[in-house]
């Protein structure tokens, strides 16, 4: 007998215990729906599979008078507005990261203020920030960029400041200004952390659009999903979530893909 | 400062009652008085209730779709004078106590019972509770969100739920759910209203006639059994979520005053400074009323008759049917 | 190209004395290599040659004037590792100066600018013996290569001064000795101001014009704080053009029998090519 | 004139600056809270200092019916079910990031699940969770949980994933069984960074306590929020936001002292 | 102390050929070391030795039994890195091996048992030179330092074989040859079996009582994948006991002129101290 540590599975029964327990989650999922469903035809909270397809057959179907395919148009704005909040997180990590991680006195100013922002729950202070930002499509990717940004902001800034300086003091050498190594030197280095960053704030940024989009929308998936609870439609609702974690786990599939594309360096084996 | 405003932003959060303000928007209702007057009325859905109340009460809102306790407890105890514009409807059976276990409302002492704490169903449950000599030390409390109290009831040990429709309708659905109490025992205490920001309404009277206008010329339409009245329920329905039949079935325990003159009865109704002298001894002794109040006294409520509730110096929230009245007699 | 003149120079951190009352002219074209144990402030030395550090006493005078107090294209530099960009390529990493100082607010060139510049990086990878490796990444590269690219990187912007802090500490002998004639060739052929501080004294004499030698005269522990090191020894190894080597064998073995110790673990003979 | 980034301010200066972003922001707040007070004396969107002084020496009283301190109170209970959430997150994460990242037949199992677990937004599945966890106090653990555990699950697995395999066939060779090498090599390898996964979970940690007390709860910091939010008290809900950021901040240093104290090898720099 | 087989073995991975025909019988207390080009199959030798690789073709025989297919106690392994565990202290390092044969559960040992191994744990790291470092944590400790701490670690459980792949490549010369002075008395008290690949001929030499080289014998690009290394040379330099070196200078000199040429590089007369 091998230790356990030592057996490694081949091509193919790696495949089969990775459907393993998707396979287990779906029959456990299909056994206590049956349950229920026996003891009460009409049960709502496990629906059956049937259910669900019929559910995402209505919302894929033109409405009758708007001929808005619901399931699609609230992708669509969903992904709008997630993408807008990221590509805002992104721009704010990458500006303020690179000043407090480049520049000490910028890293001495804004530093401790973004390692307190980061800690505040913005669900609780959501008044303020209506206020303050409005309530239409702004406040709903205001949203995602306070959850997103100062994360983005403190793992670059650390991803910065962790530059030999050697780096930094050979590309003055090479007489670069200030702005120069933040050009050359330092944003293309930050690039695929970023990306990394990012993969790790997708699962944050769908709950904070979710959230965003109970509060206050009229379309959108997270919307969708608050506007049926109430009835508890999980035939609607689970159906939803699985096509979120869906959209989740293929962006970060793409951005694996991106960063090893646009950064080979960065995915290089270490050699010397 | 007084310079008319020509651009207003009204709120609303789904609830049967408040359904017409959407459908006027989509069926242009909305644009046409308002074009009428001269001004823009701009309809924004805000999901989370309180935070429209909030909205409206931090100033971002000429208008907001809110109860008559909630109008008293937020913008009003927050310094907001607000008018009671439109009184639209009352619950009538629209909020009720569900019991997994037990047949009446006694049965509920000594439960848990989830709601959302100081909310009209909270208000709801103490005057139940009065109904039977109980009072709420005889029960626990948990708040529990509007939109998570249907699943809520569902876990194993929720034994009793306050809410409204549709949960209601959702909850009392479910196998061996019993409604023991609900706001038909107590009718016309728990009001529904459009309220306006009253600065705002004393400034720009083009907003109260428009906003008055759009309402019954929506209410005809949700009245209707024709065709047309068929198609406005089902959008209304759709607007919010729900089937046509479980829309209509909540219509039927909502009391809407469907003419003028229906509402400036009501509000004429010295009922009215009753049900608002009950809801504001709840308030206090909850301490909705914010912690300057020292007595339940503190905010001011005006009334039709020109009588007020409370300190009259600090007037806060107004019962103003000279609009409604306006539109009784065809005026607009 | 540049002389270099060190006057009285003290650095201490606080109560620590660093260095202590250093004295050195280094003539334009020299090639110096400094020595010394561990920890007596060489890099601190180079440190103030590259403006990165402020003498607390004494004066340091580039070209007769102050030296400016911080990096510039004036003095490039090699350090012992990071001392070329990762996410550079080989040809990347040499245009980068060129970019740099031609191109200030986008750092690019483009068009026949362009062309001209990588023209000439390209020649002088080919005179590293990179040239078959323009497209690589330094990752991709051994240490010697990338050390080799760290030099043309740092000498295609024509610096007065280059700055060597043990930049072949890293490598295998054998390429080792492979870098020493590279860089005797480039020092030749630019005339630059060479100062380089290395371990391995067979390196210093083989390829420097002047050895100088950083040590501290008291070296009791209690003693180790208060007095900083100076320069011990200032040994003229050879004339710049004609390359001959002086006999500054006795003189060494003879007054430092720290340094001679050192000296005998590498073959002292051989030393002196 | 000094490049930007070699200007480094001195020890004084730095606390100065530091200081700095939070007193224009006092500022600033103070300014709006004078403009909203000037045009209505009642307002509470923004409340003054006193206000809140007045409301935090109130929740510090003890209550005129219960005789219970509610802000101790609410801090203790809230703390509480973190510290469970936290817990129970932490043996997950330790077990499953320990089985994926050292046995191979382990990871190809459960990695994928984890991918796609870590991606579902917890708030949208809340009925299932209902129903199989109840809505007491394990409901709000059990939240916490679910947002915490399949991060740090991933985490754990890379970094001990990345252990080089020489130590593993050492360790081996030294007679380790495949548990002894968990015990004795990844274990104790995988604790700074269980330690680091923490730290930047805390944030959304004390998130989805928030949330799940703003669900269902009759006591915690998030639902004293969630409550008087229902009369917009905000001159309560700003200092609980406030004490909720300085209790995150206070348990992201302990958290980094614990790390130097009980890990020192690995704050060491390496030398060889 | 144990004897090691080699019987016609060949390793293949997919169709690439690594190692071909490879037949080596080493005697119980033998120290043999390997040699040969980079990517000829030393370290996937050493695997096998180890059980992490199994033949594609022959055996391999521990002591005349078939060779265990994961490793174990029975064979130790210093790398060239990553050889010691950051997380212990030097002490805590040696005494592993102890608790994990000691304590199957919790891997510690208590009370007497624990005092007893850390007396042997420190007598060893005298031993070795890390008497005054027990308490010390690797990342403390230079490189040399850090292999003599791996050589201690798994020599104190008494493996019958140690493995070393190019345990001293990252060593300065000097700290190499204490190292090796070291090693050479932990062989002789132990008796353990050493198998060591190095690419430095010159401890190879001094080291080994049998020297064996790897290599292919067709090298054409196009053959690469198609024939692997295999044993060119396998020399014996001394007897175990009298460590007396026997001939094989020239031996080696004559056939392989590759071999040969490296040699070069080093001074071979000095590779036989
Ligand atoms: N910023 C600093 N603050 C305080 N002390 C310092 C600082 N920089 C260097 N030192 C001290 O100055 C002394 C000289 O350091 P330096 O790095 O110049 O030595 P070195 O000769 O380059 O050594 P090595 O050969 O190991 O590279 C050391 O004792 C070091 O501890
Ligand atoms: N798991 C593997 N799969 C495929 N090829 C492998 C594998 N392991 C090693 N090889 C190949 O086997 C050959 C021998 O590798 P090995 O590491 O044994 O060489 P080496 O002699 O130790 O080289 P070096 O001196 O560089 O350490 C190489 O060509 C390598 O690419
Ligand atoms: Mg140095
Ligand atoms: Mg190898």
């Amino acid at each position: 007998m091998r230790r356990v540590m030592n057996v490694a599975p081949g091509r193919g029964s790696r495949w089969l215990l990775a459907l393993l327990p998707f396979v287990l989650i779906a029959l456990a999922y299909n056994f206590a729906s049956a349950q229920r469903h026996a003891a009460n035809p009409d049960d709502k909270v496990l629906p059956t599979a049937s259910a669900m397809v019929d559910a995402m057959q209505r919302a894929t179907q033109p409405d009758r008078r708007s001929g808005e395919r619901v399931f699609w148009s609230d992708t669509a704005i969903s992904l709008k507005r997630l993408g807008l909040g990221l590509a805002i997180s992104i721009v704010i990590g990458l500006v303020l990261g690179m000043l407090i991680g480049l520049l000490p006195v910028a890293g001495a100013t804004l530093s401790p203020l973004m390692a307190v922002v980061s800690m505040i729950p913005p669900m609780a202070i959501l008044p303020i920030l209506f206020i303050a930002f409005g309530l239409d499509e702004l406040s709903k990717v205001v949203l995602i960029v306070i959850g997103v940004a100062p994360c983005l902001v403190r793992d670059l800034a650390l991803k910065i400041g962790q530059l030999p300086s050697e780096q930094l003091i050979k590309a003055q050498t090479l007489g670069a200004s200030t702005w120069q190594v933040m050009l050359r030197v330092a944003l293309p280095q930050a690039m695929p952390r970023l990306i990394e960053s990012l993969r790790l704030m997708l699962g944050p940024a769908f709950l904070f659009l979710i959230s965003a989009e109970a509060i206050s929308a009229d379309a959108g998936l997270g919307y969708r999903i608050f506007l049926v609870r109430r009835y508890l439609a999980m035939d609607t609702i689970l159906p939803y979530v699985a096509w979120i974690t869906l959209l989740a786990f293929v962006a970060d599939l793409l951005l694996v893909q991106l960063s090893r594309r646009a950064f080979p360096w960065a995915h290089l084996e270490r050699r010397a | 400062q007084a310079q008319p405003k020509k651009e207003f932003d009204i709120a609303w959060s789904i609830y049967v009652g408040w359904m017409p303000w959407p459908y006027a928007e989509q069926a242009g209702i909305v644009k046409k008085w308002a074009d009428k007057y001269g001004i823009k009325i701009k309809i924004t859905q805000i999901n989370d209730y309180v935070e429209s109340i909030n909205q409206y009460t931090a100033g971002k809102f000429d208008g907001v779709t809110v109860t008559n306790m909630d109008a008293l407890t937020i913008p009003a105890a927050g310094g907001v004078d607000t008018t009671a514009l439109i009184v639209g409807d009352y619950s009538n059976g629209n909020d009720g106590i569900v019991l997994k276990q037990g047949k009446t409302l006694a049965d509920i002492k000594g439960q848990k019972v989830n709601l959302v704490e100081l909310s009209v169903s909270h208000y709801l449950l103490a005057r139940a509770l009065s109904t039977i000599g109980l009072g709420e030390k005889d029960i626990k409390t948990v708040n529990t969100s509007d939109a998570d109290i249907v699943s809520a009831y569902q876990a194993k040990d929720t034994t009793s739920v306050v809410t409204w429709n549709p949960q209601l309708a959702t909850i009392k659905a479910m196998p061996g759910a019993a409604l023991v109490f609900d706001s038909s025992k107590i009718p016309g205490e728990i009001i529904d209203t459009l309220s306006v920001n009253t600065q705002t309404l004393q400034d720009n009277p083009a907003l109260g006639k428009a906003l008055v206008g759009i309402w019954y010329e929506t209410l005809a339409l949700l009245q209707d059994p024709g065709p047309k009245g068929v198609a406005a329920r089902t959008a209304m329905a759709k607007l919010s979520g729900a089937s046509l039949e479980s829309f209509e079935s909540q219509l039927k325990t909502t009391r809407m005053f469907y003419t003028p003159a229906e509402t400036v009865a009501f509000v004429n109704d010295a009922k009215l400074q009753k049900t608002m002298d009950l809801v504001r001894t709840f308030s206090f002794d909850h301490g909705l009323l914010g912690a300057d109040a020292a007595t339940k006294d503190f905010v001011g409520i005006g009334f039709a008759s020109g009588a007020t509730l409370g300190n009259p110096k600090n007037v806060k929230l107004r019962f103003d049917p000279s609009y409604l009245a306006l539109a009784a007699a065809g005026k607009l | 190209m540049s002389a270099i003149r060190v006057r009285k120079v003290w650095v201490e951190y606080g109560a620590q004395i660093v260095l202590e009352k250093l004295h050195l002219d280094i003539a334009a074209g020299d090639f110096v290599a400094i020595v010394g144990p561990s920890g007596c402030g060489k890099t601190t030395f180079l440190r103030l040659l590259l403006g990165q550090e402020r003498p607390t006493r004494g004066a340091l005078l580039l070209d007769g004037e102050a030296m400016p107090n911080e990096p510039d294209a004036d003095r490039g530099i090699v350090f012992q590792r990071y001392s070329v960009f990762p996410h550079l390529t080989v040809l990347g990493n040499v245009l980068l100066g060129s970019e740099l100082q031609g191109a200030p607010l986008l750092a690019r060139l483009f068009g026949a600018r362009r062309r001209e510049r990588i023209a000439a990086a390209r020649a002088l990878l080919e005179e590293v013996g990179l040239g078959e490796h323009l497209h690589k990444y330094p990752s991709q590269l051994s240490g010697g290569m990338q050390q080799r690219l760290a030099l043309a990187q740092a000498l295609i912007t024509r610096p007065k001064v280059l700055l060597l802090d043990e930049p072949f500490g890293a490598l295998d002998p054998g390429i080792r000795a492979e870098i020493h004639v590279v860089l005797k060739r480039l020092w030749k052929e630019t005339g630059v101001t060479i100062v380089m501080v290395t371990h391995d004294l067979r390196e210093a004499f083989s390829l420097a014009t002047r050895v100088v030698v950083f040590d501290r005269y008291r070296k009791r522990k209690e003693e180790r704080t208060r007095y900083g090191a100076t320069i011990t020894q200032n040994i003229e190894v050879r004339k710049r053009d004609t390359g001959a080597s002086l006999d500054a064998q006795n003189q060494l073995g003879r007054d430092d029998p720290a340094t001679g110790e050192r000296l005998g673990r590498d073959d002292l003979a051989s030393a002196q090519q």
